[in-house]
């Protein structure tokens, strides 16, 4: 059933180097929840879902099979016999249960208890008055049912998550809080040495349930390189992937050397760069200023700056999600009728207002090209180039009027249009302390969402991105955001890596797929 | 090897034979902004084997800049321009820098001015003087060491082994100077060059370091040059006396003539100027002053008491106490002079400062009207009637002040008069200590010592106080400008009528200038009288000590023998729980009053 | 000395004396270009101050090199990099000059003031002067700035807050050894107040501390101003600072070496400049020290 | 000394609350939720309130700050928000590399001083003395980033003396500190030359030549150990300095310290983090201020200790 045919020129052995500049917070599964720990956590551990390898597309993982009923709202998953944990111990489906009941105890303060939301029980079981989810069953040691409270179309995405891996209970009670550090899963690779703040060594699991999988013998994570030096040292011979890509500064210089530029692979990535406009706040609850806005940013300058390594955007998602509706041309570039929009919704002085901006490079120079545009019809914005920190709290207290998202910005957690609404454009974001910046809610919008993720047989499939289209499309008309760029990933290899490209801009795994990358000497 | 060596080949010997060392026409200039100016020319002088020189004059006059190009070491911008200096037959003016260092210390060594700046504060003694045995001689550390201890003992340093290993800061000035002396004479050098080796030092440690220069030239035979401008040292020392005036050789000859028979004007200035003890009349006090008991008293001490605490235990409460003052009790009446007379670090200037109104004190002082029980009842007011000049005058003047706004400072404190007026009182004041207007606006550096001690008498004299407190306001001083200055002060006694306390540890100057006189040791008066009677009539033993180690300014004089002093001054610093003896003063007659003998420092 | 008259020398103003090093004039020169140049940047200024030229940029969005329309180059944004100098020397002065001068000021006022009076006022301002020392600058900056809205003033501030601690340790220990010297009691027994030795006796001879303090503090507050720009407490883009200019770029001092040479050579310029002032300065205040450093 | 001893650290232990209570009270009033951190985007309300009860966030500053005290007094420092580790753990490991980089710096930053210093005094105003003045000015005002950068380019890419960044040998140790040295270098330099020029003038630097020493003798053995004395005291405070610089210059040569965590976890609003690591220097500070003080009776045994 899996449609993946592995590389045919692949050869087992070898070890890589990867390198990052921030320290690996967690890997735990159940916690670990940014873009480098992501793809680690995804080599040590599996869930019943996966996705094939350099694609967005569901397969299945530690079950071999699943069925739905028809209403939509019970899974069946049948898992895959003989699979062991790093620590030799069988897996079964009392794992299974016991990892869904863990992602949701408050008490594992789980940043992904809230993906959990379909699951019957999950309200109880967050509000503490439940010791388990009632909706999750072990049928049998290698059967699991999992009844939903409402049909969910992207339930099957939610089990491919990492914070859905399985985890041994007794690792987990052992380890206690520091199970982050002493991870033991299903996984390619096992954890094998974990020297804090300067690396961590993954070896393979030679016990690995999928054949021949994964290549490599090790891997190396080097912690706390900045990136300017993880490239000099990938110049050097040193580094096989820089985690971090290839730093703004040295783009242009490697890609104005053929043989350098070779090694880099360019993809598309769930991505999508936009300005937020606090709705609830003039003059930005005027819709007619947010379309200004829109039209006043001048979207292939940005690219410019960034040195091209993007597409402008014109709605919330990104071209390689499903959903994105094709053709859709957003607001065009427009300052004299930015201007026009402006005087017609009562501001034709343009006004002052606030631009808040993660202080990480290029952040900074992005909003500058921003607040030149706006500034060019007359709104004039002053920036706010803050830590992530202060950006998250201000979007979420909803003091600030607009926010550029750059790197705290929406990558999917998995190839799903749903995955862009709800916290983010949708009412349950809205409010204090949330992520929708916009603080836009609309409710009708919310019942299309909800009645489009009800959609959950795969027969209506198309029907359901449809809607999805449509309510991407309303959003767009509301301009609750202005969409800027869609980031494109370059992600550079050392000669000797083997592969596939598309493992190298895997949509989930970044920088690259661990599992199916090799070397070639 | 050892220093005594040469005594037992009989070394001693009368000087005699070819000069060692020979200096011939010897000009120095120094390069300033202005081109260059000359500071010595055509100085000219000899020295044989076992002789000393002793080069006296006036300060300034250019007697360390010779000395310093003799060793080479003189200042960057300074330069020899002209004359040979001979040692044997090399001349050291044209020798390398290379040679040169390895002639300094071992043939020609020299003990500079200031022994409490001389020694290196971080290494210990041992270190330095090991470090000059083996700069010339290639010893093992170990025999450097040995060398050392030789060198100290030869100097009779008391303790020579613990020495070694103490740092210059734990010795007493007497106790350095001869750490200087040890290290000069460590490699026996033909020629030792000893600047100034006792201003500094007590009139008791002054003697035993001559005492200790002689024997040594005796023993080893080393000729010596010795700078001073102090003629009783002259007079007990030199075989033969160079004269200097203005950086040129005045007069030269041999000790007796110079002092029988001086022929040049200058010379014969110089030599009228010393103090010589016993010369005044005792009767001269009441031939020209008021009868002195029954004028009031201007300043009264009565039980007057300092003490300092220190150390600090684990609380950091204080350990012990130094009882600097303990129980002084005098009075100074109007226009009368008092003095202060004893070693170092007994008390003098504990009590300038406690009437200054600078240390907190016990008991009390009456100063013209003002009751001060206390630090704090010092307020200004007090300090309008009484001044104080400090005994360093370099270090009393704010070196970053033009003297002119220095001496107005009081003047502008106390709210005197305007500008104008003030500008005015302040030439006025110029022309009475015997400066000129002109030098007003003069930074302090720019003066010589003497001047210096003027500006500060001006700027004490600027508010007119009842009382005027000289803190070893001459020691410091050359004796024609320390006789300038002595005269001064009682042209102002005579003219405004003020008092003073004089304090000193120069028993000469005190006798030459003082009404009445008070011995201290250890913070306490041991005898107190006029000065007919303290200086007629020493009853206290201590007090005659003092007096006798006085150097008399006539070669002719012959010095009773006498026991060294080996003895250290005892300490003031005791235990909290364990406070001194009060000593009780007897009147022997005509208000001079006698303590009973003893230390004040032993529990009876 | 004998009283041997020397003609007087003819007394030089302190300007005068000045005016006589030619290295002082030539520090004095750079200062008033800097100062002329933030002022008038609005009008000496080729282009805008955050004008992004649409030449500026190439292509593919790397900055210009020196050279035709931009003499000292551009920008990552295309920005004129002269026209961002010119500019960012009203926000360098303002912190190099007036922050740092307010941080030597209050190390000053706390060093002096505990060295001078000892006692329970020392031993607190000491004390205190610890604390401060082992706080963290940068997190107590970061509090503060978080506290207040960010601004230029308050960043002035922020630096002025945390730099003052190492001036005060310093001074402190010179003051007490000059508070014991002879000519402060002397100033005492004639009767002058706390005030009158503290300024006029006490401060003078701190000045050549105060100046290597002063004059090396240049460099360090102007860079750290942009390390608070960067977390978001300094001024904010696009407002230009010579620090922040370098900042930004500094990952690109291969790609576009003019971005951080130039205006690290501004940094470095203004603070040479006053280093020779200040030594100047010194030596004209203190008449015993002619030349010595 | 043992009374001197026992007071120096009873005074450090007072600073070291006062520390820690104003560092925990700026935390306590920073607008940034570390809450809002952990519960993550998808979080709902209730989460983010749960987690706050669970780490006691939500209870009034002092019970707050006597909690963070009494598990202090059980050395114990909390777990990181965000990496969930124990803090005393993370700092831990981090702690060798850094002192071991301070260590480095202090030496590279004596050393070039020191040098340029003497030199500067020795030839004072000659064009050397001009020269090193310029030098050390660029030292201070060159952006450690950059240097760092540089450095790492020439001698560890171009010229391949020192490994491109890392941790763990002696060569690894030479350019991260020689970076972090060259910003005090400049600084001490500068003290150093002004000192020795004092020292210089002294007596008994005429006597050690009247002596007849050589003259690096009388440079190395009897001017330099009376003029270093003023710098000494100046390494106190220099590691509050360093700390600024530490985080630069670790990042660049990927060097394991500190400063790296210091930097992410200020970023992240992680407080137990920013808290252990404001203890931990303010800790190293004081220490090092109190090692300057028992140091310098070592050199001058006329300083006693009170
Ligand atoms: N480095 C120097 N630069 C300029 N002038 C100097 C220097 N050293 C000494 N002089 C001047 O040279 C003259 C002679 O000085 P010298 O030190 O030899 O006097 P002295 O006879 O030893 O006096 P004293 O008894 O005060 O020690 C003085 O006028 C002094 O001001
Ligand atoms: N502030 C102080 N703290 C502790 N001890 C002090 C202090 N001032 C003076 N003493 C001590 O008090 C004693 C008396 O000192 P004082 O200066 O009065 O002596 P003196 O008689 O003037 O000596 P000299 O002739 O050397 O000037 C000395 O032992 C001195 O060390
Ligand atoms: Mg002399
Ligand atoms: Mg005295």
């Amino acid at each position: 059933t899996d449609p993946y045919q592995p590389d045919p020129a692949a050869t087992p052995g070898g070890t890589i180097t990867v390198t990052y500049k921030d320290d690996v917070a967690t890997l735990d599964p159940a916690i670990g929840y940014d873009w480098q720990n992501w793809s680690m956590i995804k080599s040590l551990f599996d869930g019943l879902m996966d996705y094939v390898p350099g694609t967005t597309d569901l397969r299945p993982g530690l079950a071999e099979r699943y069925e739905i009923s028809e209403d939509g709202l019970t899974y069946t998953f049948h898992l895959r016999p003989g699979v062991t944990f790093h620590n030799g111990r069988e897996m079964t489906a009392e794992d299974v249960a016991y990892s869904l009941n863990r992602v949701t105890d408050p008490a594992t303060q789980s940043p992904g208890a809230g993906f959990f939301g379909m699951i019957e029980g999950f309200d109880a079981r967050m509000a503490g008055e439940a010791e388990t989810l009632s909706g999750v069953t072990a049928v049998d040691p290698l059967t699991v049912q999992v009844r939903l409270s409402r049909p969910d179309a992207t339930f099957l995405h939610v089990m491919a998550l990492n914070f859905a891996s399985v985890v041994p209970q007794e690792a987990v009670a052992a380890a206690g809080e520091d199970f982050g550090r002493q991870p033991v899963g299903t996984g390619a690779y096992r954890l094998a040495e974990w020297t804090l703040g300067q690396r961590l060594v993954f070896e393979k699991n030679p016990d690995y349930w999928r054949e021949g999988i994964p290549y490599l013998d090790a891997i190396t994570f080097e912690v706390g390189q900045e990136p300017v030096v993880a490239l000099l040292r990938l110049q050097n011979g040193e580094v096989d992937v820089p985690g971090d890509g290839i730093p703004p500064a040295k783009f242009q210089e490697v890609m104005a050397d053929p043989e350098q530029a070779a090694r880099v692979v360019q993809g598309g990535q769930l991505h999508t760069g936009y300005i937020t406009m606090n709705v609830t706040q003039p003059p930005f609850d005027n819709v007619d200023v947010r379309r200004a806005v829109n039209m006043a940013i001048n979207k292939d300058r940005i690219t410019q700056i960034i040195n091209g390594r993007a597409v402008p955007a014109n709605q919330p998602l990104p071209p390689t999600m499903p959903g994105y509706t094709e053709g859709h041309e957003g607001y065009a570039f427009d300052p004299e009728g930015a201007k026009a929009l402006l005087a017609q919704a009562g501001v034709p002085d343009g006004f002052e207002t606030e631009l808040y901006v993660m202080n990480t490079d290029p952040n900074p120079r992005i909003a500058q090209a921003i607040q030149q545009d706006l500034a060019a019809v007359g709104i004039d914005a002053s920036i706010q180039s803050l830590a992530q920190a202060n950006v998250i709290e201000a979007g979420g207290a909803g003091t600030a009027p607009m926010i550029w998202s750059g790197g705290m910005a929406w990558i999917a957690d998995f190839p799903d249009p749903a995955n862009f609404y709800y916290p983010i454009l949708g009412c349950a974001g809205a409010v204090e302390g949330g992520w929708n910046w916009s603080k836009y809610c609309n409710e009708e919008l919310d019942a299309m969402a909800t009645q489009a993720d009800s959609l959950s047989d795969p027969a209506m499939a198309g029907d359901r991105l449809q809607m999805w289209s449509d309510i991407y499309m309303k959003v767009m008309e509301d301009a609750a955001w202005a969409p800027v760029f869609n980031e494109e990933r370059y992600t550079m290899k050392s000669p000797r890596m083997g592969g596939a490209d598309a493992l190298y801009v895997d949509p989930v795994s970044i920088p690259v797929n661990y599992d199916y990358v090799y070397v070639t000497e | 090897m050892s220093l005594a060596e040469p005594l037992r080949s009989g070394a001693a010997q009368a000087p005699d034979g070819a000069p060692v060392l020979s200096v011939e026409g010897l000009s120095v200039s120094v390069a300033t902004e202005g081109g260059s100016r000359p500071l010595v020319q055509g100085i000219s002088f000899a020295l044989r084997r076992g002789e000393t020189l002793a080069i006296a004059g006036e300060s300034g006059s250019g007697k360390s800049i010779t000395s310093l190009a003799v060793m080479g070491l003189l200042p960057a911008n300074v330069r020899a321009t002209a004359g040979t200096v001979r040692l044997g037959a090399t001349d050291l003016l044209r020798l390398p820098e290379s040679r040169m260092r390895a002639i300094r210390g071992d043939r020609v060594a020299m003990i500079f001015q200031e022994p409490m700046t001389s020694l290196n504060p971080v290494m210990t003694v041992g270190a330095q003087l090991a470090e000059a045995i083996r700069a010339h001689a290639p010893l093992p550390r170990r025999a450097a060491r040995a060398r050392a201890l030789d060198a100290l003992r030869a100097v009779r340093l008391s303790e020579p082994e613990r020495r070694l290993d103490q740092y210059p800061h734990e010795l007493s000035g007497g106790m350095r100077q001869r750490v200087m002396i040890a290290m000069a004479l460590a490699l026996k050098p033909d020629v030792l060059i000893a600047d100034e080796p006792t201003t500094a030092l007590d009139v008791t440690v002054q003697r035993e370091v001559l005492d200790l220069l002689r024997e040594l030239r005796r023993e080893t035979g080393t000729a010596l040059v010795l700078i001073t401008h102090d003629m009783g040292v002259v007079a007990e020392m030199a075989d033969r006396v160079v004269v200097m005036k203005d950086g040129r050789l005045v007069e030269e000859g041999p000790v007796a003539r110079i002092f029988a028979a001086p022929r040049q004007p200058y010379t014969r200035a110089l030599l009228a100027a010393v103090p010589r003890m016993g010369t005044r009349p005792p009767a001269d006090v009441p031939a020209d002053a008021p009868a002195l008991p029954s004028a009031p008293p201007v300043c009264t001490l009565r039980d007057l008491t300092v003490r300092f605490d220190i150390g600090r235990g684990l609380l950091g409460r204080p350990t012990h106490r130094v009882h600097a003052v303990e129980g002084v009790s005098f009075d100074i009446r109007a226009a009368e002079t008092f003095a202060l007379v004893g070693e170092s670090g007994c008390g003098k200037s504990t009590i300038a400062r406690a009437i200054a109104g600078l240390v907190p004190f016990a008991g009390g002082i009456d100063l013209a009207g003002h009751e001060l029980r206390g630090q704090g009842d010092v307020t200004r007011a007090v300090r309008r009637d009484a001044q104080i000049v400090f005994q360093d005058p370099a270090a009393a003047l704010d070196p970053r002040m033009r003297v002119g706004d220095l001496v107005a400072e009081p003047l502008v404190i106390h709210g005197i008069g305007t500008r104008d007026e003030r500008r005015a009182t302040v030439e006025s004041l110029f022309e009475r200590v015997g400066l000129s207007r002109t030098q007003l606006d003069r930074y302090p550096h720019e003066f010589s010592g003497g001047q210096r001690q003027r500006v500060c008498i001006a700027r004490a004299l600027a508010l007119r106080p009842r009382l005027i407190v000289a803190d070893e306001s001459v020691s410091a001083l050359d004796v024609s400008v320390q006789a300038r200055v002595l005269a001064l002060l009682r042209e102002l006694q005579d003219d405004m009528g003020v008092s003073f306390l004089f304090i000193s540890h120069d028993m000469a100057v005190v006798d030459s200038i003082a009404d009445r006189v008070a011995v201290m040791f250890l913070g306490q008066i041991l005898e107190m009288g006029t000065r007919a009677q303290v200086f007629g009539d020493p009853r206290h033993p201590y007090t005659r000590r003092l007096i006798e180690a006085v150097p008399v300014p006539d070669p002719t004089h012959v010095r009773p023998p006498r026991d060294r002093l080996a003895s250290e001054v005892p300490s003031p610093v005791r235990r909290r729980d364990d406070p001194p003896r009060r000593l009780r003063l007897r009147d022997v007659g005509d208000g001079h009053l006698v303590s009973e003998p003893g230390p004040p420092g032993e529990p009876v | 000395m004998s009283d041997a008259v020397l003609p007087e020398p003819r007394r030089r103003t302190a300007l005068g004396r000045l005016a006589r090093r030619p290295l002082a004039l030539l520090g004095l020169l750079v200062i008033v270009v800097t100062v002329a140049a933030a002022v008038a940047a609005p009008w000496i200024a080729p282009f805008g101050r955050d004008e992004q030229l649409f030449e500026g940029l190439t292509l593919e969005g790397a900055p210009m090199p020196p050279g035709g329309m931009f003499p000292l180059g551009t920008d990552l944004l295309g920005r004129d990099l002269l026209t961002r100098i010119l500019w960012g020397a009203r926000t360098s002065l303002v912190i190099g000059v007036a922050a740092n001068g307010m941080a030597l000021l209050i190390g000053t006022l706390v060093g002096v003031t505990a060295g001078y009076f000892r006692g329970w006022i020392g031993s607190l301002l000491m004390r205190f002067t610890d604390l401060m020392m082992a706080f963290p600058a940068l997190l107590l900056a970061i509090c503060l700035a978080a506290i207040f809205t960010p601004s230029l003033w308050i960043v002035a501030l922020v630096i002025a807050l945390v730099n003052w601690v190492q001036v005060a340790r310093v001074l402190y220990t010179e003051t007490t050894s000059l508070a014991e010297r002879d000519f402060i009691a002397a100033e005492r027994a004639i009767g002058a107040g706390h005030g009158r030795i503290l300024f006029r006796h006490v401060l003078p001879h701190l000045v050549p501390t105060i100046i290597v303090w002063g004059t090396l503090g240049i460099s360090t507050t102007v860079l750290l101003e942009a390390t608070l720009s960067f977390l978001g407490i300094g001024v904010q883009p696009p407002e230009p600072s010579w620090g922040n200019i370098i900042f930004e770029n500094q990952t690109y001092f291969q790609a576009a070496p003019w971005l951080v040479a130039f205006p690290g050579a501004a940094i470095l310029l203004l603070a040479l400049a006053f280093n020779l002032v200040g030594d100047a300065l010194r030596d004209v205040l203190d008449p015993t020290q002619k030349g010595r450093g | 000394m043992a009374a001197y001893l026992i007071r120096r650290l009873g005074g450090a232990a007072l600073i070291l609350l006062g520390v820690s209570l104003v560092t925990f009270f700026l935390l306590y009033v920073l607008p940034a939720d570390p809450v809002r951190q952990i519960a993550g985007r998808s979080a709902t309300p209730e989460t983010v309130e749960s987690i706050r009860r669970q780490l006691g966030l939500d209870q009034p500053f002092w019970v707050q700050y006597g909690r963070y005290l009494w598990n202090l007094l059980h050395l114990d420092l909390g777990r990181s928000y965000l990496q969930r580790s124990e803090v005393s753990e993370l700092i831990w490991a981090r702690l060798p590399p850094t002192l071991l980089l301070m260590a480095g710096a202090i030496a590279c930053e004596l050393a070039l001083g020191l040098t340029m210093g003497v030199v500067a005094a020795l030839r004072r105003g000659t064009a050397a003395d001009n020269g090193l003045m310029i030098a050390s000015f660029v030292g201070v005002s060159a952006p450690q980033f950059v240097v760092g950068l540089l450095m790492l380019y020439v001698f560890a890419v171009r010229l391949g003396w020192f490994p491109i960044g890392g941790y763990g040998t002696f060569a690894h140790l030479v350019l991260p500190s020689l970076t972090l040295g060259i910003l005090g270098a400049g600084w001490y330099s500068r003290m150093m030359r002004s000192s020795m020029v004092e020292v210089l003038r002294q007596d008994f630097v005429r006597t050690a030549r009247a002596k007849g020493l050589t003259r690096r003798r009388v440079i190395l053995r009897h001017a330099l150990p009376n003029a270093v004395l003023p710098v000494i005291a100046m390494i106190g405070i220099d590691i509050g300095i360093f700390m600024g610089g530490i985080v630069v210059v670790e990042s660049v040569f990927g060097w394991p310290g500190i400063g790296q965590l210091a930097w992410q976890a200020i970023q992240r609003v992680d407080i137990p983090i920013i808290m252990g690591v404001t203890l931990v220097s303010a800790v190293a500070i004081v220490l090092g201020n109190l090692l300057a003080d028992l140091v310098a009776p070592l050199i001058d045994p006329r300083i006693r200790l009170r």
